[in-house]
């Protein structure tokens, strides 16, 4: 079948599309299979047969909950291990984090042993350049652990985030963080945020 | 690796102290959130990596830190959970000064 | 039926960690004898994973994975399973639940008593699963 | 060593009494809901300590595992469950 071998764009596509899902689900294997050894630490046949198919049971399960539409309105498909299939540069940004959050922590921890306790909470409210769902949760677990802030809402790329000192938000103002996450998962690099500073509920934006 | 074991736990168990007392001290919810998303996670952490370190170089230690990632992953996620149902509920913040007074 | 969270980070967060959460009930289900679990453990966790699948992907896209017609039928075929295991024993000529007996070609003894602990325990398994997520669904279903 | 461990673990239980206290008198629902979460990760760390002082971690890991999970699962149904309502909660 000559005609069959000229294969259309759209084919084309699906065929990338089927290429990246093998890469996912072999990648979900894996890794499951690894968390498998580690938790029944017993390396007989009757326990290797026994985890291939439980593993290979949750792998058909749950596959297609790990590949999903990256960006909510969009089509694009895309896995979250897919994404993190670029672990060298997630290995570059761990570290950095951890000492974020050590900094954050020792801030926190002077705040709360001082006597007086000198914190001015505030609310800030910003608009996020990063398009990838995976990226947006990414810097809203890392807002909670680092600089003096918790992310209390997230909606539609628009973050509500609670500062006990009005200073601490100066990574975000920066966009300094939003840029290492768009580094890692590939997304797109954007200006600093326009941060609105709020300080009762009803300066929020609806 | 004893005493660095030993250094690892003991600084975690300094931050969940500074957890504890957050929790009790600081005035109002939205504050208290920072004494758990934070400090609490921190201090869980270092003392896993602490035990794991205490623990030697078995499967044992390997599971101690996949408890960490879930520790690391979930916590904060919980917080969130629970920082957006008060929000969402019209939970009103405490300042120290209002703008404008 | 029930609806999603609308929290994205509570979604995304649920997407990964519910595969891992699988994987250490099936664990805790086969692994029975040699630590703390077994079945009805292993299956409440189990339970729990698929609770946190309605809970924050809503009910389309959870039910597909688990229907609540499917979750029934589950728990009714644990049990049907334990109950058959404890019964073939007494055809074969021992006492109920008497794995020993169990007529298995080509095994015996401490391997053939290991084979239908592991049955007995799946049946468990399924049957906590099928009524935990059939009470949850239950309950969800009058609330709305 | 384990002398270390063994103080450790009764200081770690002395922090849970303490952040019951946020349990009991916390003014709003959402503060004894986040004392919650605080004894859970707590209870977590005073499981594994356990297992070390009984030398069988291999067993209390696992109990500890399931205990993160079931305490983030009751977060995560807790705060759907209260998102809802409009009023604020006593």
């Amino acid at each position: 079948m000559r005609e069959e071998r000229r294969t259309s764009e759209p084919q084309k596509a699906s065929q990338r599309y089927g290429y990246r899902r093998l890469i996912s689900v072999a990648f979900q294997f894996a890794l499951l299979f690894g968390i498998w050894l580690i938790f029944s630490g017993r390396f007989g046949l009757k326990y290797l047969v026994m985890g291939l198919i439980c593993v290979s049971l949750v792998t058909f399960l749950t596959n297609d909950l790990l590949y999903y539409r990256a960006r909510p309105g969009g089509k694009a498909e895309s896995g979250v291990l897919v994404e993190f299939m670029s672990w060298w540069r997630l290995l570059l940004y761990v570290p950095w984090l951890f000492l974020a959050i050590v900094k954050a922590n020792l801030q926190v921890a002077y705040l709360v042993l001082h006597p007086r306790m000198p914190i001015d909470p505030v609310f800030l409210q910003f608009r996020t350049g990063l398009r990838k769902r995976l990226s947006q949760v990414t810097l809203a677990n890392s807002i909670t652990l680092t600089p003096g802030t918790v992310s209390v809402n997230l909606e539609e790329g628009r973050y509500t985030v609670h500062a006990l000192v009005p200073r601490s938000g100066q990574d975000l103002v920066e966009g300094r963080m939003q840029n290492k996450v768009a580094e890692i998962f590939l997304d797109e690099q954007a200006e600093p945020p326009q941060v609105r500073f709020a300080h009762s509920l009803e300066e929020l934006e609806p | 690796m004893t005493i660095l074991a030993a250094i690892f736990i003991l600084s975690g168990v300094f931050f969940m102290t500074v957890s504890c007392l957050g929790l009790i001290r600081l005035p109002d919810f939205y504050s208290r959130t920072h004494a758990v998303g934070k400090s609490e996670t921190l201090g869980a952490i270092l003392l896993l990596i602490g035990l794991a370190l205490h623990n030697g170089f078995v499967l044992g230690s390997l599971k101690l830190l996949i408890i960490l990632v879930f520790v690391a992953i979930a916590n904060p996620t919980a917080t969130h959970a629970i920082c957006r149902a008060a929000l969402r509920s019209g939970l009103q913040l405490w300042t120290r000064s209002k703008p404008g007074s | 039926m029930i609806t999603r969270y609308e929290s994205p980070i509570v979604e995304v967060v649920c997407r990964v960690i519910v595969p891992f959460v699988q994987v250490f009930a099936l664990y805790v289900i086969t692994h029975g004898h040699y630590g703390p679990g077994g079945g009805f453990q292993g299956g409440v966790i189990l339970a729990a994973s698929f609770l946190l699948l309605r809970l924050c992907l809503g009910g389309e896209l959870a039910h597909q994975k688990l229907p609540p017609r499917l979750a029934i039928a589950l728990g009714a075929f644990g049990v049907l399973l334990y109950g058959l295991t404890g019964l073939v024993p007494m055809m074969a000529g021992g006492q109920y639940l008497d794995y020993g007996h169990l007529p298995i070609p080509g095994v015996s003894g401490a391997e053939l008593r290991y084979v239908g602990i592991l049955i007995v325990e799946i049946g468990i398994a399924f049957g906590v699963l099928g009524i935990m997520v059939g009470i949850f669904d239950n309950l969800v279903e009058r609330q709305s | 060593m384990t002398s270390l461990i063994f103080g450790i673990a009764i200081f770690v239980a002395l922090l849970i009494i303490m952040s019951l206290y946020r349990m009991v008198a916390g003014p709003t629902l959402f503060d004894r809901l986040l004392g919650a979460g605080l004894v859970g990760t707590k209870g977590l760390i005073l499981l594994i300590l356990i297992g070390f002082i009984y030398e069988r971690i291999n067993m209390f890991i696992d109990l500890a595992i399931t205990y993160a999970l079931l305490n983030f699962v009751g977060a995560i149904v807790l705060g759907k469950y209260f998102e809802r309502r409009r009023e604020m909660p006593r």
